[in-house]
């Protein structure tokens, strides 16, 4: 599975992008943000608000509670300042 | 004409509404927003130097592609540009450029005013300010809540 | 920059955008709204050769500039343009061109609506139809109900 | 008293503009509607539908009431089409 991060998220974790085999039971997209927290402190500081950080699964917004099923790319980012 | 570009180069806004009425006579209305970086768009007033703007290339167009088709089955659309830029922007740089032709000015400003208000919450594109006085290097441009709000306006339930 | 100006001949639009924004820092958003001739412009659907627009010299301009002081005491504009033709127009060509430009988009999109929604109904202008088929040779264009009602969106009791 | 008249009121009168005394009871924008009325047909014709004519008093809009106490130049013309 395909980690992307954004913005601070990005700066935080330290990598643009990761590939990352989270265990089975990590279903959604919320247990995804909680494993990589610990993976390290980076990861950590990174994912320490985690109301705050916003999610894309396969370049898609979704909610905390998606399911990790048959996903590809996700990405992590705080909330969007374009336009 | 329904076009959506990403790009770091400047855009030619006279070129690009050229392209939605060219060669056809059924088009009543164009409007077009043109959003610019603005020297007082800090936080706190202070003086802004540079934006950098960072995005999520593939989901950028995608997202972007979304609201185009959404703002087709809301309004009779005849056209729609959107050209979103990345990269370094200094203050009077323009950031961002939607167009929309209809046969009436009504659907044209209701349909430019939703893309920008959608693009401004779910395009995924960030800003980093770099401040004139140095002082904070690199903060990261906070989304607001007035920008929830007019995205909110369009809801449907 | 205020400006506004009834004229015969076309007019550029990007010229125009950049009076509103040149030199200066603290525009974030420009709407325009650019309204053209359309072929299908005929109540009845005929085919539309022609429109001659017919003006009030004199009232028309300030009309439109009293227009335009409304708007500046309604929202923070920066500038706004008014440009608006008269004489014979042929489907495609460009009669009226709007531009606002405010540090904010909301201001400028509802000026540049307003804007237009008042001229609609309450400058000094009229139109008569060449129909393309010939059968009826100067008919002038009846008020629209729907323009009425766009302009009292944005009264004030 | 200068009296302007524009789309198919210029038309039906015959003429763009013209100058014209009223007498003293002659008072309001209604009144001299009603008064130009009575000069001729062409004037009849431009005025049979009274209801639909606007008027400005010196290039301001103005309601039928509208005195016309110190006004140099009136317009008679049917909705405005602009834009």
């Amino acid at each position: 599975m395909k980690i992307l991060y954004f913005a601070w998220l990005r700066e935080r974790v330290g990598l643009a992008e990761e590939e990352v085999a989270p265990p089975a039971e990590v279903a959604t997209v919320a247990d995804l943000a909680r494993w990589l927290a610990g993976r390290d402190e980076a990861h950590a500081y990174a994912f320490e608000n985690a109301a705050v950080v916003r999610a894309a699964l396969d370049r898609r917004h979704v909610k905390p509670d998606a399911s990790l099923a048959g996903v590809r790319e996700v990405a992590f980012f705080p909330p969007m300042t374009g336009g | 004409m329904f076009s959506v570009r990403i790009q770091e180069a400047p855009f030619d806004a006279a070129a690009e509404v050229a392209r939605l009425a060219q060669g056809r006579t059924d088009v009543g209305g164009i409007v077009t927003f043109t959003g610019l970086c603005r020297a007082d768009a800090g936080a706190d007033g202070a003086g802004l130097k540079a934006l950098t703007l960072e995005h999520y290339p593939g989901m950028a167009e995608e997202e972007i592609e979304r609201h185009v088709a959404e703002a087709r089955a809301r309004w009779p659309l005849l056209g729609a540009i959107v050209v979103h830029r990345h990269g370094r922007l200094v203050p009077g740089d323009p950031i961002v450029f939607v167009a929309t032709a209809s046969a009436h000015r009504a659907a044209a400003f209701a349909a430019a005013e939703f893309l920008m208000d959608w693009l401004k919450t779910s395009a995924p594109f960030w800003k980093k300010e770099e401040r004139a006085d140095g002082a904070d290097a690199g903060g990261w441009v906070e989304a607001k809540a007035s920008d929830d709000a007019a995205a909110d306006r369009w809801a449907r339930d």
